[in-house]
């Protein structure tokens, strides 16, 4: 039973990984853009997910350890010629200046360095609770996001950075999105995911349990980061132009709300989340843009999509509270055994 | 689903060439991407056709954003395959979305941004308006030789390519001028979307600057000259381009009576058979006198006109070509040529704030730049 | 007084009351009984509107309350003190009090019961400032059966009040049922130390999975082999 | 440094931190009784804003009626918000609800975008708000002594309605445990809508105040002074009144100051609220006025 | 053999002096319990012994050596268990879940090794497994070991928490009122339960209990707390018989 499932596992990865090829082969580039976009967002939900979702921990941080991955990257692939043009006004700190790696490492490199501060700032951050923490995870995205503005010899300040390298194609972001999924399954179905939902349960009980609270605490707010740090270098080469003023609370909100949709601790509903959120975003674009119907033209307004956008949002927060998995998974009993079902009906 | 997609293209190009343009719709510089589009959907209206085929604009908003900027052009080259591109105001956007039009290989023409570098090393921007070095330039000489300045102070909107690049030029040349190399006694600077601008305007203060030097987006701007003038600080202030929005008016109220700032074009003194027309349609419609950025997105819209009749497709590298060659084209802002940098070169126009309107007082040359 | 009529409540899928009948007779003391989950919070927290039941009917002094709203059921004078006792944390043992008589006009009286809740539990007059969340289990208790007492009710209703507290309190607190009722209120408890409940009520109810499977008068119940088997503790 | 300077930058800072307080109570008063950060705080504060706008502007009223027409308004919708996004989800965990909250927040903030258009509008600024006055060689204009006046009165009426009446130590409750408050005959909804009704009146004044002082309006306006303000509220211990005023002025003053002695640090003016946060909180979990409770195991 | 040993130790809160010089020795394999009115101290005591609370004063020993302070967590590693007077399970975990999450302290393998189910880990999982597995059907919860902790009525919840206690593989284990919300079946039934782990793991147990005839039915030595002082402390005839401790908190009958 168990070989089973496996080997059925292992079936679909296979045939997702040929369904990949196929889009990427068939769909136009705007199509190839948004599927990318999908991958990088499963990517970001499940990193926020593992914080806020399996541990418990309200953070409200995540754009600025994209911000951290976005720049890192974006820093170590420009080409020096480019660094030049872009850093116009103050250049770049020698070191950097001539420095330019390929995606796969930069893209490690982002990972670490968001992973690093992540760690730094749990250790503070993480004695605080709820709201609180909420708030100052949030108070330091904001600096990270103030500094980013203010250190123009690093990061061209305000000015952001523009025609980044376009590495993220449909393997990398799918790439990276298959492992994310394949390593927070074996995380939360582990010894380690288990303390983590302990101490979103009950912080008390689990450390009377002997879980040391903040160590596990660290380890999944580190693992968030690193995650985050890498989606935000993903996203930064997919789009080609970051600023510091793109990682602003909207863009973890985005995030969170991926999350929420999908339903906070589970891996599942992030990623079909990710998938309908992205999809739906663009598809939403026509209501800005002006609809032709055939019969009629309606001149559209702009703002239009948010509104309706957020306001779909209201009503799934408010009628679906636990989004559209709760903390439920996918497994394959639910494919196994309607299966049975239907042949015991049958028979 | 592809092919049959294609055929729908295929069913599209035989009636309909779509025009992209990206402007802020929403967000801090929502005033000035309105403005632009008012010009650009007149000229559309005005000239609805070209090669026998319609021309459709597809207007997507910036959000005032750099990175949604970049979205709104990715879309329009690879979603709506337009044949070229208007935009935008603000030149960080035009910046933003420079990589990309210049990958797609789809040219795009700059209405009003004048920042050097939207145009500079990319083949396929362009724009129908100064740059900042002669802005710049324009003002640093209006402070010295009208103002008989000597020590001026900037306050600049970090945020922005635009303002950040023209105080710089204005800093160069105002240096030149007064022989001074400490001309420049203070450096202050705000991001966007700040509302209190009263701890760097009391340290200005201190400062006594003969003029002060401000360019940045017109809402910031005039909330700071209002403080400015609470403050007690009487020094002259001047600005560029972006001031020239009624909201510039209506937020700094009495406060900003006797701003002065450089910009393209006033409906006071047309200067070609274009201006007029499009000033008498302008009117018309709107019964009121146009911005300079309006004329400009005109312009924009019908020099990607002409560069389509003479490339006699809508193929856009052909249309690249054609807009690289435009000469003496008249449109109602001027007569373009654009040079090797696919920049057009201009004359410019100072106004000053008058009896809560903007007042042309003088037209200055391109001819020194 | 209180007269419940085949209620059934549920909770999602589970059907916590499957058609219970009640009756709390004027100025006595009725006790329900039963074993962990058999729905005795069910039925309180039903009287007072917090929960709604899916059938069935409440009736309160001949008023029709099935639909009511907690504030107005509060208003008639019923008054229930909750499961896991559900003291105001971040308010004083004196402010818990003051809220208990939020319905209440009657300013001198309000003072006088007061002091009467201090005499019952002088604990609670050595702590009025203590913040009520620092207290332990069994003052917490205390509090909120003082603060029950304080909307000066008719009908009180208590859910296992004696939970966590020490023997000599629990003996003080079967005392102060007695005297609260000798004051001519009528009670409706609830009680895992079913003896002791028994011994004091008129009247009982045996609860189990959602039914009443038993009832009688409290010495027929506190007799019966049943009772004593499942509930008494009392093997032979 | 001259003094007279130090002096006006000290006027500048007093008036920014007693605009923030104002705001700052509001953010308390909702939390200290909901536990909840609404986030919407700071789009009711634009919606109040703009209501007075347009009963200035369009249907020309006087505007001492607009503003108190703005703020019954706002009030009124304050409490809609309340109850269209929180009410729900009275029974649900935190986390919910503060998405709720921030979902209603961004809501509010596109649908002004679409109604209120994107473009910038000009606040009209009655003479009497707009007077510069000179104490020496400082200036101050006139709206900035009123803007301490109010927030010093409404910092003793609500203390004094908190502290002291039945309703205020039924707010208090209430912010505990909604059941038990219920089985006491307090109507929780009333509490709540009556909680949030101040709490947008407060954003209402905040807003005419906000207006006044920097006459330029756009749908987004409520988000950074929002922000800003929670963390004031926060610094200063979330659900202490005196608090939010505390921390009000310290951020007012600190952000003029680091311009003020700092100009190179202009840049970072941005981070200081946040940075003053996270200091306190990590020095002061509960913020400098408010009391550390521990969960009693 | 003296277990967990207490010297002098205090605990105040602010004013209020919760605990006052409690001295205690438990030996292994004893049941000891802790009794006293409301608000005594008790649960602090237990607060301080697994390091909820940092003591005021005093120092606390355990097998020998001074564990005074250090971490939760790090008490329950070193063999410390306890339950809690409020039940505090992991609610939305299914009951083995439970179990098993306990089992964490002793996991020896870190956090990379897990995810890449080295050999090593997925034989300690099994392990876990078959050890959680026992326990639940010790407590008579094998059958719902899938469902939610929380739907589980509070008797079986009580149980959960002692199972899960036990899953740290603790050498004493202490309970907060562990017949709470029992009716005097149910406790009888505990009582037996608690003989049966005591033998069967060689636990040492101590415990706080309001019903006497728990804690006279199973202990074999008594503390009496009273505002926070030790009144007494002796063989449960002894303290049945105890002036002060009637006076305190038995009452006459
Ligand atoms: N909020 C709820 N949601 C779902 N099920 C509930 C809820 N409250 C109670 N139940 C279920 O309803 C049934 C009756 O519960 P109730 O609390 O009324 O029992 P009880 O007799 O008071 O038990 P106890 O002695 O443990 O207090 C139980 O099966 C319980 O699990
Ligand atoms: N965190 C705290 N802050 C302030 N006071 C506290 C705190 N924890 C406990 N107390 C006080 O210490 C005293 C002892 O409390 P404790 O919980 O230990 O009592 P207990 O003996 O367990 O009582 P019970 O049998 O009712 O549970 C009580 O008066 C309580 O109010
Ligand atoms: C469009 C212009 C008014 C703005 C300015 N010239 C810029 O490039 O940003
Ligand atoms: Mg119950
Ligand atoms: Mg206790």
């Amino acid at each position: 039973m168990k070989d089973k499932r496996k080997i059925l596992t292992i079936i679909s990865l296979i045939l997702f990984v040929i369904l990949l090829f196929i889009m990427n082969r068939t769909f136009d580039s705007y199509e190839i853009r948004i599927l990318n976009l999908c991958g990088i967002y499963v990517v970001l939900g499940l990193s926020l997910n593992l914080i806020n979702g399996f541990t418990g921990l309200f953070s409200l941080g995540h754009a600025g350890f994209m911000a951290i991955g976005a720049y890192t990257s974006a820093i170590f692939t420009m080409s020096p010629e480019l660094k030049q043009m872009n850093y116009y006004l103050k250049p770049i700190i020698p070191i950097f200046k001539n420095i330019q790696l390929p995606f796969l490492p930069s893209l490690l490199i982002a990972g670490l360095m968001a992973g690093l501060i992540g760690f730094l700032i749990a250790a503070p951050v993480l004695r605080l609770k709820d709201d609180y923490l909420a708030i100052a995870t949030l108070g330091f995205s904001e600096i990270i996001r103030v500094v980013f503005t203010n250190t123009q010899s690093l990061t061209n300040g305000a000015l952001g950075l523009k025609g980044l390298p376009k590495y993220t194609n449909v393997w990398w972001s799918w790439g990276m999105a298959i492992g994310t999924v394949i390593f927070m399954v074996l995380l939360i179905k582990g010894s380690y995911g288990r303390a983590l939902m302990a101490i979103r349960e009950d912080e008390i009980a689990a450390e009377a349990m002997g879980i040391d609270l903040f160590r596990h605490k660290i380890i999944s707010f580190t693992i968030g980061s690193f995650l985050a740090g890498v989606g935000g270098a993903l996203l930064a080469h997919l789009l080609g132009t970051i600023d510091p003023l793109m990682f602003r609370f909207l863009l973890t909100f985005n995030i969170l709300l991926i999350v929420v949709l999908g339903g906070i601790g589970s891996i599942t509903g992030t990623v079909i989340s990710a998938v309908v959120v992205t999809v739906l975003m663009e598809f939403l674009r026509v209501l800005d843009g002006t609809m032709d119907l055939g019969f009629i033209r309606i001149s559209g307004i702009p703002g239009m999509r948010m509104v309706v956008f957020s306001a779909l949002l209201m009503f799934v927060i408010l009628f679906y509270q636990r989004g559209i998995m709760g903390t439920k998974e996918f497994t394959w009993d639910w494919i196994l055994n309607r299966k049975k079902k239907y042949t015991q009906i049958k028979g | 689903g592809c092919s049959t997609e294609a055929n729908e293209n295929a069913d599209n190009e035989n009636d309909v060439i779509k025009i992209g343009v990206f402007e802020p719709m929403t967000g801090v510089n929502a005033a000035g991407g309105a403005m632009e589009v008012e010009g650009i959907k007149l000229a559309n209206e005005l000239y609805p056709e070209v090669l026998g085929k319609k021309v459709e604009l597809v207007i997507v908003d910036n959000k005032s954003d750099k990175v949604e900027a970049a979205n709104a052009a990715t879309r329009l080259v690879d979603k709506e395959k337009v044949a070229a591109i208007i935009g935008s105001w603000g030149s960080s956007f035009s910046m933003a979305a420079g990589p990309i039009v210049a990958d797609a290989k789809v040219s795009a023409v700059g209405a009003s941004c004048t920042n050097p570098l939207v145009t500079k090393g990319n083949d396929y921007y362009f724009r129908v308006c100064f740059i900042d070095t002669f802005q710049g330039k324009v003002m640093a000489n209006y402070a010295v030789n009208e103002l008989g300045a000597k020590k001026a102070a900037i306050i600049r909107e970090v945020s922005n390519d635009y303002s950040v690049g023209l105080a710089n030029f204005f800093m160069n040349t105002f240096k030149e001028l007064t022989g001074d190399e400490n001309a420049i006694v203070g450096i202050a600077d705000y991001n966007t979307g700040d509302q209190d601008f009263t701890a760097q305007l009391t340290n200005i203060k201190k400062l006594n600057p003969d003029v002060i030097f401000a360019p940045g987006n017109y809402s910031e701007s005039a909330l700071l000259i209002k403080q400015a003038r609470e403050l007690g600080i009487d020094a002259p202030i001047l600005g560029g381009d972006t001031w020239e929005a009624p909201e510039f008016l209506e937020i700094g109220g009495k406060a900003v009576e006797g701003a002065v700032f450089s910009t393209f074009f006033t409906s006071e003194v047309p200067i070609t058979k274009k201006s007029e027309e499009f000033l008498e349609e302008y009117r018309k419609r709107f019964d009121k006198e146009p911005a300079s950025v309006t004329a400009l997105g005109f312009d924009a819209y019908l020099v990607i006109l002409d560069a389509i009749k003479k490339a006699g497709t809508d193929d856009p590298v052909k249309i690249r070509e054609a807009l690289a060659k435009t000469k003496d084209f008249e449109g109602a802002a001027g007569v373009i040529t654009l040079d090797e940098n696919g920049d057009a070169v201009k004359d410019a126009v100072i106004k000053q704030v008058k009896d809560g309107k903007f007042t042309y007082l003088t037209t200055i040359k391109s001819k020194g730049n | 007084m209180l007269k419940i009529k085949d209620l059934n409540v549920h909770y999602g899928g589970i059907h916590a009351l499957r058609g219970i009948n009640i009756d709390v007779p004027k100025n006595k003391i009725v006790t329900l009984i039963g074993a962990n989950g058999a729905g005795k919070s069910t039925t309180l927290r039903t009287i007072m509107g917090l929960v709604r039941g899916s059938k069935g009917k409440i009736n309160y002094n001949d008023t029709d309350i099935t639909n009511k709203e907690t504030k107005e059921i509060v208003e008639m004078g019923a008054v229930l003190v909750p499961e896991g006792r559900r003291v105001f944390a971040n308010l004083t043992v004196e402010e818990n009090l003051t809220l208990g008589a939020y319905i209440r006009k009657d300013k001198s009286e309000i003072k006088k019961d007061m002091e009467l809740v201090y005499k019952l539990f002088p604990r609670l007059a050595e702590r009025k400032w203590q913040k009520a969340g620092t207290m332990s289990g069994g003052e917490q208790q205390m509090l909120a059966v003082g603060r029950a007492l304080m909307t000066k009710p008719k009908l009180l209703m208590m859910d296992e009040p004696s939970l966590g507290l020490a023997p000599l309190i629990v003996k003080d607190i079967f005392e102060i049922i007695k005297e609260i009722h000798r004051q001519g209120v009528t009670i409706l408890l609830i009680e895992q130390n079913a003896k002791a409940a028994l011994e004091i009520a008129d009247y009982g109810y045996v609860l189990e999975t959602g039914s009443i499977v038993l009832e009688g008068e409290g010495n027929e119940l506190l007799n019966n082999d049943e009772v004593q088997k499942a509930y008494l503790g009392e093997t032979k | 440094m001259g003094m007279s300077n130090f002096l006006q930058q000290l006027a500048n800072g007093i008036s920014l931190g007693s605009l923030y307080a104002l705001l700052a109570i509001g953010y308390t008063m909702v939390y200290g009784i909901l536990r909840l950060i609404n986030f919407a705080h700071g789009d009711i504060f634009m919606v109040g804003t703009y209501i007075a706008f347009y009963s200035m502007t369009s249907f020309l009223l006087p505007w001492w009626l607009s503003f108190l027409i703005a703020m019954i308004l706002t009030c009124i919708f304050g409490i809609i918000v309340e109850k269209a996004a929180y009410k729900p989800l009275r029974n649900s965990p935190r986390i919910s609800v503060m998405i709720s909250a921030i979902g209603a927040s961004f809501l509010i903030e596109n649908l002004a975008i679409v109604l209120f258009g994107g473009r910038p509008k000009a606040f009209p600024i009655p003479d009497m708000f707009n007077k510069v006055v000179k104490i020496g060689n400082v200036s101050i204009v006139s709206v900035n002594f009123y803007i301490p006046i109010i927030t010093g009165i409404l910092l003793l009426i609500l203390l004094y309605v908190v502290n002291n009446t039945k309703t205020g130590m039924a707010m208090r409750a209430v912010s505990k445990d909604y059941e038990a408050a219920r089985l006491m005959g307090i109507d929780v909804n009333k509490i709540v809508s009556f909680t949030f009704g101040i709490g947008s009146v407060l954003a209402a004044m905040g807003g005419i105040m906000w207006g006044l002082k920097f006459p330029n309006l756009v749908p987004l306006m409520g988000l950074m002074p929002g922000l800003k303000c929670f963390i004031a509220a926060v610094v200063g211990g979330i659900g202490d009144i005196r608090g939010a005023v505390l921390g009000g002025f310290i951020l007012g003053l600190g952000e003029i100051m680091i311009v003020a002695f700092l100009p190179s640090l202009t840049g970072y003016r941005d981070a200081f609220a946040f940075i003053l946060l996270i200091v306190i909180l990590l020095l002061k979990p509960a913020g400098l006025m408010g009391k550390n409770l521990t969960e009693k195991v | 053999m003296s277990l967990l040993r207490t010297n002098n130790l205090t605990k105040k809160f602010g004013g209020l002096t919760a605990v006052s010089k409690f001295a205690m020795d438990i030996k292994e394999m004893e049941i000891v319990g802790l009794i006293g009115p409301n608000g005594a101290g008790k649960t602090t005591v237990f607060n301080m012994l697994t390091g909820v609370y940092k003591p005021t004063k005093g120092s606390i020993f355990f097998d020998g050596r001074d564990i005074t302070g250090i971490k939760s967590h790090e008490v329950t590693k070193l063999g410390i268990a306890r339950t809690f007077q409020n039940i505090r399970l992991f609610k939305e975990l299914s009951v083995l879940d439970n179990v098993l999450v306990a089992n964490h302290l002793r996991l020896k393998s870190n956090i990379l090794f897990s995810v890449l189910r080295t050999p090593n880990y997925i034989r300690q999982e099994k392990h876990m497994y078959e050890k959680s597995m026992e326990l639940l059907k010790e407590v008579g919860l094998d059958d719902v070991k899938d469902e939610m902790a929380s739907s589980l009525p509070y008797g079986k919840q009580r149980r959960l928490e002692i199972a899960r206690a036990l899953a740290t593989d603790p050498k004493i284990l202490l309970l907060d009122e562990p017949a709470a919300g029992m009716n005097p079946q149910e406790s009888f039934e505990l009582m037996e339960f608690i003989h049966d782990i005591r033998d069967k793991f060689d636990l040492t147990i101590f415990m706080i209990e309001h019903h006497m005839q728990v804690v006279m039915g199973v202990c074999e030595k008594i503390y009496v707390l009273d505002h926070g002082v030790t009144i007494a402390e002796g063989t449960p005839k002894e303290i049945q018989n105890d002036e002060k401790v009637i006076e305190a908190y038995l009452g006459v009958d």
